[in-house]
């Protein structure tokens, strides 16, 4: 018999997307009572890691507006983002810092006592609020510790969450395993709010936290929603090596140069106005650009890279803004950035796509919602803006938690909760994985296809190498590594990490499928075989559908309100 | 069995002053010149409540401390009572928020601001303080 | 009670006690060490009211500091609503029983009952 | 145009992260125990290779991919800042992604759990009591306005307000902390450093208005009074919040030394 559990909002991911919602839905009313189900504990998010800023305008007065907040988030999506959802990203932003503000995030002040905003790739304002260069970890902890304030949101740390439940149309619930244990629970509840956050551990660079596998978007894939747009990957350009931890863009909005061997500050070839702070994708393609015409450095383990200058700023400047910058280079490169460049490399860093959702953050089935990284409304299009994505986990998070507690409270009557697919589920994961059976090593697969990823669909891609990496990916999945070796049922994380590796599976099939049926260059997707943009034939969305054999591809429509498509230019 | 599970350190990780740099010493030394000290206080009332029944009493208690190891433990008293009083008065000024540095924004690599110059230097005042008035007392005791 | 006002009670009976521990050693060295031990040299003292008192004062500093510091020692090693409910009655009763049987003496010997 | 040039197909090089410099060889040694099996934590010995940045939980998820699937160990952001990875290391609490083999300075790592917290599995350990000691600090802003409403902007700080507190902020909730200290080792209803550092991060928020509740809280017979300022609290925090100096400074408005 499966264990069960009953609530009316079940949150999934307790990131910054999923705090925000726990926390809207939990105003909104103190008779609903709200799960937040996540693998990892509290805290422990990836959310806690990201490091520069978030985007909103709150200075009218000294320059900055609305309107160029949305024109630089368009321009930066390479016209791809839908403008009314970006529109309400941005008109939403002010309210929420200031709303973190109330509930105590320490921001960094000017010396009047507001609120210090600083420069950051892609805006023509410096608009990215900041708190040191802490600010994922400060917004987690201001949301979560402003949770413990509502007794009706109830915290289940490592829980990992295997499958979502719906009668084809309206939601019935979840599955999941409680780690500590190891028990199998069923969760009903009226409405789910999906916060999974990214999947860049599918690269093998990447400056993702360990835990960021694609299992929330696998799950809403399964259970038969589309997934948006996952061809765009983010390579941010700046990865520390060898570990791949990232450098925040706050480090070149402060002033760093990025040079190559020859002790050129090459950006102002490929982007003479901006410079170091031209949109990622830019920044990112220039520096393979130089790496692959040989003006890179060889890093000691044997990787190209080049060299990000902070030096210039001064000792107290990088203390000051920049502490963790500096803590991370002396810890795990042994650079002390106030006296010596560091090695820095593209790295895979964020997923514009995601789960299909409308401008609501509502998805295809009706009672589920996606909001934060997992999702895609759309508002990155093919290319986002730093600080745009943590901007967007609190604008969504609110958004849906208050729209799924208002339909918790209109109550639709339940229908028949569908048991045979918890059963099904149950199979699916204790017969085809805990009991599987094989002599390949899951943890070698997995490293195969990250690498796989990072050789075939990095910054630059082009149709053979595609056409290979899916080939590829399609023989290793086919092997057996579908097993668990670890028998014990208690905090089995072996078995955790094989599940994990299944969703991979999955979704890089999604992510190169995509690729290959994208025959042009938009934002962070570059081909070297289409060159160009093609506003023809392309400014749709790619829309991934599930089926037993191979993924459906769709497409789907741009929204453009006020800005038609030109060149890009930084 | 339930201090297995729960993974306490128990009294041996509680008493165990070797791991976490002088701070921890200063804590245990505290701790065992409290109980050493009322240790001895309980003892000095039952020594000197003799007193009451005479002379005789009172010196057949004196001659059994005065052997060399009564000697010894007064010794012993005297630098536990120096020790205990000198950083009991740092620890108390510390409780009250005085002497253990301004929150600021620390530095990595971190140093606590806590675990300061000042506090290590008193800690080691109130243990030279205590060696001296032992020395001092070991003096007095056999020089009679 | 509150544990502030404990605690409090715990640093006030320390500090007062470092004055007149220090005039009650001092006593000590007036003379020589051994002399001032002498049983008449004792008795004098005893009979002296003003120190006799002070001794008393100490006598209740400690005992209530000493105990009070047994019994934060004796909480964290142990929990649980009888254990702890014991401790703190246990500590309030030795207090009592070291300060009467002290006193007892102090009484007794200055009073010239011996 | 500023658009990247892009590189013919033939010209791209790819290079994935390979190593050249040599590997050293240690001894890892991972304390195993599952309650529900074993009555006793045994150890477990690998031999690993190790390079100069090799963390030691980078030489547990080696030992966890290659050699034994079922090791349990909690991780997640590899940088110092989810606080997952707290364990003692030989003998020391510490975060595994954040002390590399090559500073430890020896050919034999011994890695146990976190002293102080409840073991789940291996090098897991239970944390309820830290999360439910935090949340009875009240760990949020206290008073009227703390939810906006339109038009509102910030309440002000200035750097200075800003840097009473911030500091405080920086807890990661790894718990280390608590599994030094000396009173947490004994005393299980004890706040612990962890809980009493967030319970002052608040109360000196120039923001917050809650001071008298949190004293109140914090002041009884397991709350702050049990911490006799050892300091190894301080001493191993991986982020300098120094909760030894926040407890005190937090007591001190007790003592009536602060107002
Ligand atoms: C290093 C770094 C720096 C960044 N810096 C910035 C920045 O400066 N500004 C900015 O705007 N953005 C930044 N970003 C991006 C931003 O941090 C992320 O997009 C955002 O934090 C995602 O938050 P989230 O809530 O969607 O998901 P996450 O924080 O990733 O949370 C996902 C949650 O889902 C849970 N989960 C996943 N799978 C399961 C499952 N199967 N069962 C149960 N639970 C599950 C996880 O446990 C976790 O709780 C940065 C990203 C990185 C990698
Ligand atoms: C006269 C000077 C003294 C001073 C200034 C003093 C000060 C202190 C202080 C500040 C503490 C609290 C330590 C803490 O909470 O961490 C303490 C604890 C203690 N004191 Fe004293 N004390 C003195 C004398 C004595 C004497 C004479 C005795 C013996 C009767 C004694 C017995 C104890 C005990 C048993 C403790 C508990 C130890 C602990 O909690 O670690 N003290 N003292
Ligand atoms: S205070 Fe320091 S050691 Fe304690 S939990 Fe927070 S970060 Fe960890
Ligand atoms: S170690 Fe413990 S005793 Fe106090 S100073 Fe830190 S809480
Ligand atoms: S893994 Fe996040 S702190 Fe070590």
């Amino acid at each position: 018999m499966v264990n069960s559990i009953e609530l009316d909002l079940l949150i999934v991911g307790s990131g910054l997307a999923g705090l925000r919602a726990a926390i809207q839905a939990a105003k909104t009313s103190s008779q609903i009572k709200i799960g937040v189900i996540s693998k990892l504990q509290v805290m422990r998010s990836h959310s806690v890691s990201a490091e520069g800023g978030t985007a909103a305008v709150l200075y009218p007065e000294d320059g900055d507006a609305i309107e160029s907040h949305v024109y630089d988030t368009v321009k930066g999506s390479d016209f791809l983002g839908d403008q009314d959802v970006i529109e309400r990203l941005v008109y939403e932003m002010p309210s929420e810092v200031y709303q973190l503000e109330h509930w105590g995030m320490p921001w960094s002040r000017r010396e009047d006592g507001r609120i210090g905003q600083r420069n950051f790739g892609g805006y023509s304002f410096p608009r990215a609020t900041y708190a040191q260069d802490k600010v994922g970890f400060y917004e987690m902890q201001t949301l979560y510790d402003t949770c413990q304030k509502f007794d009706n949101i109830e915290f289940y740390n490592e829980w990992f969450v295997s499958s979502i439940i719906h009668d084809g149309q309206r939601f019935c619930g979840i599955t999941a395993i409680e780690l500590s244990s190891g028990n199998f629970y069923t969760f009903k509840a009226k409405a789910l709010i999906i916060a999974t956050g990214g999947a860049g551990r599918l690269y093998s660079f990447s400056t993702y936290a360990l835990a960021s596998t694609p299992d929330g978007l696998d799950m809403a894939f399964r259970a038969g929603m589309a997934l948006k747009d996952m061809e765009f990957v983010q390579f941010h350009p700046t990865g520390i090596l060898p570990s791949g931890i990232l450098i925040t863009e706050g480090a070149r909005g402060e002033g760093g140069y990025l040079l190559n061997k020859d002790g050129e500050r090459f950006m102002k070839r490929y982007a003479p106005s901006k410079l170091e702070l031209a949109s990622r994708d830019v920044v990112s393609r220039a520096m393979m650009t130089e790496i692959n015409e040989g003006r890179g450095f060889k890093h000691e383990t044997g990787v190209d890279c080049l060299k990000l200058d902070l030096r210039h700023l001064g000792k107290e400047l990088i203390i000051r803004k920049l502490p963790a910058i500096r803590e991370i280079s002396l810890k795990f490169s042994g650079v002390d950035p106030t006296n010596e460049p560091i090695d820095v490399r593209p790295v895979c860093h964020y997923m514009m796509g995601g789960i299909h959702t409308n401008i609501d953050g509502a998805t295809e089935i009706q009672g589920v919602w996606a909001a934060g990284e997992v999702a895609c409304n759309s508002v990155h299009g093919a290319n986002r803006l730093g600080a745009n994505s943590t901007a967007e986990c609190l604008v969504w998070g609110k958004i849906t938690g208050e729209l799924a507690a208002k339909y918790v409270l209109d109550g639709k009557s339940p229908t028949p909760f569908p048991l045979h697919l918890v059963a099904a589920d149950e199979k699916r994961i204790f017969d085809g994985i805990f009991r599987g059976s094989g002599n390949v090593n899951p943890y070698e697969a997995r490293q195969e296809l990250t690498e796989i990823m990072n050789e075939k669909a990095y910054v630059f891609r082009n149709e053979r190498d595609l056409v290979e990496g899916l080939k590829k990916v399609r023989e290793l999945r086919q092997k057996s590594w579908r097993h668990v070796d670890d028998k014990a049922k208690e905090y089995n994380t072996n078995f955790t990490n094989v599940m994990e590796l299944d969703s991979m599976f999955r979704v890089a099939e999604v992510i190169l499928v995509g690729a290959i049926a994208r025959k042009e260059s938009r934002g962070a997707h570059a081909r070297t075989d289409y060159p160009d943009r093609d506003d023809k034939n392309f400014l749709h969305h790619t829309l991934v559908y599930y089926d037993t054999k191979e993924p459906i591809l769709k497409t789907h429509p741009v929204t453009i309100t006020k800005y038609k498509p030109v060149e890009r230019k930084y | 069995m339930a201090e297995r599970l729960s993974n306490r350190e128990g009294i041996r990780g509680m008493a165990n002053p070797t791991r976490y740099g002088i701070e921890r010493v200063a804590y245990w030394l505290q701790r065992l010149t409290g109980l050493g000290l009322l240790a001895y206080l309980i003892g000095h009332i039952y020594e000197t409540s003799s007193i009451v029944n005479g002379k005789v009493a009172w010196e057949k208690m004196l001659e059994l401390t005065q052997t060399p190891q009564g000697h010894i433990i007064l010794t012993i008293v005297i630098g536990m009572c120096v020790y205990h009083t000198a950083n009991g008065i740092r620890v108390m000024l510390g409780h009250g928020g005085i002497g253990v540095g301004k929150p600021g924004e620390p530095e990595y690599p971190y140093k606590a601001a806590s675990l300061n110059y000042k506090q290590r230097l008193c800690i080691w005042v109130s243990i030279a303080l205590a060696a001296l008035a032992m020395m001092y007392g070991a003096a007095v005791l056999f020089g009679d | 009670m509150r544990e502030s006002i404990i605690m409090k009670i715990h640093y006030g009976t320390a500090l007062a006690a470092v004055a007149l521990v220090a005039v009650h050693i001092l006593f000590r060295m007036t003379q020589k060490f051994s002399d001032s031990l002498s049983y008449q040299n004792v008795i004098a003292n005893y009979h002296f009211l003003p120190y006799a008192l002070m001794l008393e004062v100490v006598l209740i500093l400690l005992s209530v500091h000493g105990f009070n510091g047994l019994r934060v020692i004796l909480l964290e090693l142990k929990q649980g609503v009888a254990y702890e409910r014991a401790i703190n009655y246990g500590s309030i009763a030795a207090t009592v029983a070291l300060v009467a049987y002290g006193s007892r003496t102090i009484l007794m010997a200055g009073m010239g009952m011996s | 145009m500023a658009v990247v040039a892009i590189p013919k197909a033939s010209e791209e090089a790819t290079s994935a992260p390979t190593p050249t410099t040599q590997p050293n060889t240690i001894t890892l040694r991972i304390s195993r125990f599952n309650p529900s099996n074993d009555s006793l934590p045994t150890f477990a010995e690998f031999k690993i290779p190790v390079q100069k940045w090799t963390t030691v939980l980078e030489a547990i998820l080696h030992v966890k991919q290659n050699l034994d699937h079922s090791i349990a160990v909690r991780y997640s952001c590899r940088q110092a800042s989810c606080g997952s990875c707290g364990m003692k290391i030989n003998g020391k609490p510490a975060l595994a992604c954040y002390t590399k083999i090559s500073e430890i300075g020896s050919k034999v790592v011994t890695v146990e759990p976190m002293s102080n917290f409840p073991i789940i599995r291996d090098l897991a350990v239970d944390f309820k009591q830290l999360f439910s000691d935090h949340k009875k600090m009240k760990p949020f802003i206290m008073r009227d306005d703390s939810e906006i409403t339109p038009g509102t902007k910030e309440f002000v700080q200035t750097p200075k307000d800003l840097e009473k507190f911030l500091q405080f902020s920086y807890c990661i909730k790894c718990g280390l902390c608590n599994s030094a200290c000396p009173t947490m080792a004994t005393d299980e209803s004890f706040i612990g450093p962890q809980g009493l550092a967030q319970a002052y991060r608040y109360v000196a928020d120039n923001r917050d208005q809650g001071k008298k509740d949190r004293l109140k809280i914090v002041d009884q017979s397991h709350g702050i009074w049990r911490c006799h300022f050892a300091g190894s609290c301080s001493h191993v925090c991986p982020k300098g919040v120094d909760p030894a100096m926040a407890i005190q400074l937090l007591r001190g408005y007790l003592m009536g030394f602060r107002k």
